[in-house]
């Protein structure tokens, strides 16, 4: 069933711990304290939290290095999660992984990749997992519209047809593939469509309107755990900020970016809250209490040790 | 004791790991109602089931990878590529994905998966369908390689390989299959990382592996009645490399070649050879030679092939100029 | 137009070559004369020669492993294909490349692969220079029903639909991929339905119908030269012999087998050179020619020097 | 003379072949009206047009394989890889294709392709976007391997590598991208297969390359005061090796220490290593070291990846370690 009147704040409040968790590390990044490239995924926060709230925790889920999002809404600890941005040795990788590779199977977190679809037969995988487990756990997938074009993709998307996976996969449609319109480079701008070329059923929901995300996956996780397969759900969404730090955003102009700004999921979900009845002091206090878990998390990050040079050998293998 | 081809050695391997653990399962390419191109898994699908030996698309990246989400969540897939010259259509998945994916993780993930595939040359099967990866391999932190050379070895070391934990990359050989040996009955593990002495001598350390580890016991008999008796190693393991059995046999024979099929340009023989000179630089009285293929793509008439690929003479050549 | 009265004996005396020269080859082959393997195409002449005759000598195609007719038919020398069956010098690749690399730049023919899929992207970008060199030639790629399932099909097929390149993609659907039928390893049977979901104008042809061949190609063709970009042929045929050499054919019926025979390419074109008037002398006089053709080109590769060993080092670079 | 970076030189470099010669052409991922990720290919776009300067989905199989198909029929495709990791997802038509379709063909084609991508780590970038890989394209038959240290250099090998006429694999630094230096205005080509003799020295000869050449300049200072003179040659191509330049020097020196970012199990270490053996076993008075990354995934945490990849103060305690 959708979600309830009550769970709304919480999604706004998660929503607003993973914009806030952004915007710190941004601060973070000008400060030169984060190595690396940071993928900011500002704008996209209803797509990662209406699907992972669609989840339960034993679900498995893979997603990118534009994954905070993805990751938090799936449970990842935010201390962990600021501390691995940092490289410090309480990291959720020990500061090995850093900003692409947040991983956590103790909440279903199977990785975040930094190859592009890599993730999604890994997700495949865990489906059949279940499958051969006779387990009733399903696995989703997070993925950019940019993916569709790589090969692991399509082999994917066979697979789990022809063995009718327990899989979800989601494609983030944010319009862009780094600096390119992917309109330019993919041949079926409607990638829902190219995917129920593999008698995959397919679906495009809104994936800024937390609601609909939920109800999508939510739907599809239940065939998925009845034995119905795999779904295909393209989320119409909006990346605010560039693909990276840095990013010259030449490619698209301030007017386009505005007019995302009013129809971007916190600011929707603001005024939901308004209609079912929140006051602004309610949605204050849901504000007050994100800034405090993002605060906190930061005091944990900065003041956690760096790893020592010799765990560099360790978790090669197991 | 029984005796058993390289091929029966490995089905026994898949199916007592099979029944000994469920969460064993096989994917490949026309591996279950076909037994696969080379037999290994031959039958398995009558006793485990369809389920659990896969037939799979001609999708390598993408059953490579489900195979590391399956491990990723406690299975133990053994995936199966027809040529190891198909690794390259997978190699993301087995290089940047089965071989870091732990690591990215600070440990709170492993990746127990085996690949196997056949490789090598001899059979004229044409550059696409001859290589040999192991050098390549052994390069990949995160990877461990195994590459047995007679039955025994391979049924105990796919064993440990489907319990070892970790990714490994499983070499067999298309010209060992039909080879025949004697298993013990009750063949248990052979550890991983631990060479074998495959034959004792005085005179000169030949390190190999895999088919041409045949070829270097060939060259051993030959080099005999000459007087000179050879110590053959065979690696067994390429990743991690057993050095201590290699510095051990040198103490005695203080000379020393590498062969293997793979390309010399930095192959395992050239990392042997800079090894043993940082860690024993005075225990050789020649210089340590490596024996590889020349570096051609591998040709399939039969007189290029065998002028580009290693042979028993160009062995016992190699260590008659070492005397 | 369609292949002309006078082109039919012609056509029926080139896929009598070529279904000789696999005959030829399994003989050589059982008498221990061939290295390696052989993958034969008997039972899909027709493919090869539809649509390779309804290219310019200057148009490129690249092919797979079953390449033997599509070589042939393109303008391989017959002599020179024998002779590096039989690893000699005087093959078309020196004897270095075998049954599976057949290539002859001199007749556009770029390649045979050994790789499932990967001469389609060397099709497409032979495509792509036509474009850039503003010349008027076409490319085709060959290959396989399995290779659907390869990402490098998938991602060449989005490149070749965005660019609107010069290409005819020719899928052989003989219904088997190994010792696999496809239908258990393919989401959707027709592939060509798969296609159609990048855009590309598809469709699927009688493949063992030799001028039903020709005109879709031909039609193809005349796309690709006007700027029309890609066009997608499932072209439906038989494998009648195995996979390859030593192939037990468990997989199949005999049945199955004995009825494709009936409705074979080189029986069916026969039906229909009596139709248009053919007796069964000009019949026999095409046999016999195809007979000479392949005994001439037996003796010469028999006949012909074994590379020297040295001759290794020489073509690796230009 | 005019001061450039080495994006800027590679930039010349392009612009200046792309002038000359109508069938080179670029591809890759946003190299167009982005003018690449990291700037080498800025404003190309602007005299070339988007036909030439093209921007490619996110297909690298798909893209270099149809560079190879268009360099087979006369085109000069030059194909940028975001990153060299990304060679993995494409690796089957650089290993099994590129570099092999003109053998299989007995010389009857060739494939005139450069394939670009900077590598490496120092930046955070994690072990899927700072990986080294000429160790594993250099044991590849077929293959040019060129790794340039320098803006001067970087322009000069890619012009000569964009008319080699054959399969090159250039190997760029992500930190090396910004760095300056003199390129000659007249600068012509760098022959491909000839090291470079950076820093005269008589006490030990440091080999390298890429960005680990800096590294061995500055260790090379830093160990003059102490009375150790280091010659310091770079290699600038990675395969063909360029050893009569290593063994001349070591003639002088006696002194051997190759240092590349690569890991060194099977690395260009272990080659350069095992040929001195080979070539010239009397030629040192101490041991041949090879230095490179250690033997796990890079860590992006600081503290880590400056362990695992080699510094200057590394390369100055093993030239230490060696007297
Ligand atoms: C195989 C591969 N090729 C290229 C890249 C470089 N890259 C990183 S993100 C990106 C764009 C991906 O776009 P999309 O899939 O739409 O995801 P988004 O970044 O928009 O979330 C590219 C090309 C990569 N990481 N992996
Ligand atoms: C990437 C890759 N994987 C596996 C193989 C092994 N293989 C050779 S032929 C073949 C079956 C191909 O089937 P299909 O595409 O239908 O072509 P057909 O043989 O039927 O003509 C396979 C799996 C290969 N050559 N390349
Ligand atoms: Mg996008
Ligand atoms: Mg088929």
């Amino acid at each position: 069933m959708p979600l309830t009147h009550k769970q709304l704040p919480e999604a706004y409040r998660q929503m607003l711990v993973i914009r806030k968790f952004e915007e710190a590390i941004r601060n973070l990044y000008q400060q030169g304290k984060i190595r690396g490239s940071f993928h900011p995924c500002v704008g996209q926060e209803a797509v990662a939290v209406g699907a992972c709230w669609a989840l339960r925790p034993d679900d498995k889920m893979t997603c990118t290095y534009r994954g905070h999002g993805h990751a938090l809404a799936k449970g990842l600890n935010v201390r962990a999660a600021m501390a691995e941005m940092l490289g410090k040795v309480t990291g959720s990788s020990k500061g090995k992984g850093g900003s692409m590779h947040f991983t956590d199977p103790a909440v279903g977190l199977l990785g975040a990749n930094a190859v592009v679809a890599a993730g999604i037969p890994h997700a495949a995988g865990a489906a059949l997992a279940a499958q051969l487990q006779k387990k009733d756990y399903v696995a989703l997938a997070f993925f950019g519209e940019g993916a569709v074009n790589q090969g692991v993709f399509h082999e994917s998307l066979n697979l789990a047809a022809i063995w009718k996976l327990p899989l979800i996969l989601v494609c983030e449609n944010n319009l862009y593939s780094e600096m390119s319109p992917s309109h330019e480079t993919t041949s079926t701008v409607e990638t829902y469509k190219r995917a129920a070329a593999y008698g995959i059923e397919s679906l495009r929901v809104d994936g800024n309107d937390v609601e609909a995300m939920f109800n999508a996956v939510e739907a599809a996780v239940a065939n998925a755990r009845a034995g119905k397969g795999t779904t295909y759900i393209e989320a119409m969404t909006y990346r605010l900020w560039g693909h990276m730090m840095g990013d010259p955003e030449v490619y698209r102009t301030k007017e386009e970016v505005a007019q995302a700004r009013e129809n971007e999921p916190i600011v929707r979900l603001n005024k939901r809250l308004h209609e079912i009845g929140c006051s602004d002091a309610d949605v204050a206090k849901l504000e007050a209490e994100a800034e405090a878990i993002i605060a906190e998390a930061l005091e944990f990050a900065e003041s956690s040790a760096v790893p020592a040079p010799e765990d560099a050998f360790e978790d090669v293998f197991a | 004791m029984t005796i058993l081809t390289y091929a029966e050695a490995l089905n026994e391997a898949l199916r007592e790991e099979m029944r000994a653990d469920p969460r064993v399962f096989l994917m490949g390419e026309d591996i279950g109602h076909h037994g696969g191109i080379f037999r290994v898994t031959k039958d398995l699908i009558d006793e485990f089931g369809a389920e659990r030996v896969r037939d799979t698309p001609i999708s390598e990246s993408g059953f490579v990878g489900m195979g590391i989400g399956a491990a990723l969540v406690g299975m133990r897939p053994v995936v199966e590529l027809l040529f190891m010259d198909f690794a390259l259509v997978a190699a993301d998945q087995i290089v940047n994905q089965a071989a870091k994916l732990r690591y990215m993780a600070g440990g709170t993930v492993s990746v127990p998966i085996v690949i196997r595939a056949q490789q090598g040359g001899g059979r004229g099967n044409g550059a696409q369908h001859s290589q040999s990866f192991e050098s390549w391999l052994a390069q990949v932190p995160g990877l461990i390689v195994v590459a047995p050379s007679t039955p025994a070895d391979a049924k105990g070391l796919l064993k440990s390989s489907i319990r070892a934990g970790n990714p490994v990359i499983f070499i067999e050989h298309k010209l060992l299959y039909n080879t025949k040996g004697e298993v013990p009955a009750e063949q248990d593990l052979i550890p991983i990382g631990k060479a074998d002495v495959k034959r004792a001598g005085r005179d000169i350390t030949i390190v190999s592996y895999s088919r041409t580890l045949h070829f270097a016991l060939e060259a051993a008999e030959a080099l005999s009645p000459k007087g000179i008796e050879a110590e053959v190693i065979d690696l067994r393991t390429i990743e991690p490399l057993d050095m201590d059995t290699i510095l051990e046999s040198i103490k005695g024979t203080a000379r020393l070649l590498v062969v293997h099929e793979a390309h010399s340009n930095c192959g395992i023989g050239a990392e042997i050879v800079a090894r043993v000179y940082e860690q024993a630089p005075n225990s050789l009285v020649t210089p340590a030679r490596r024996l590889g293929a020349k570096h051609v793509p591998i040709p399939v008439a039969e007189s290029l092939e065998n002028f580009v690929l290693p042979q028993t003479a160009d062995i016992v050549r190699a260590v008659e100029a070492m005397f």
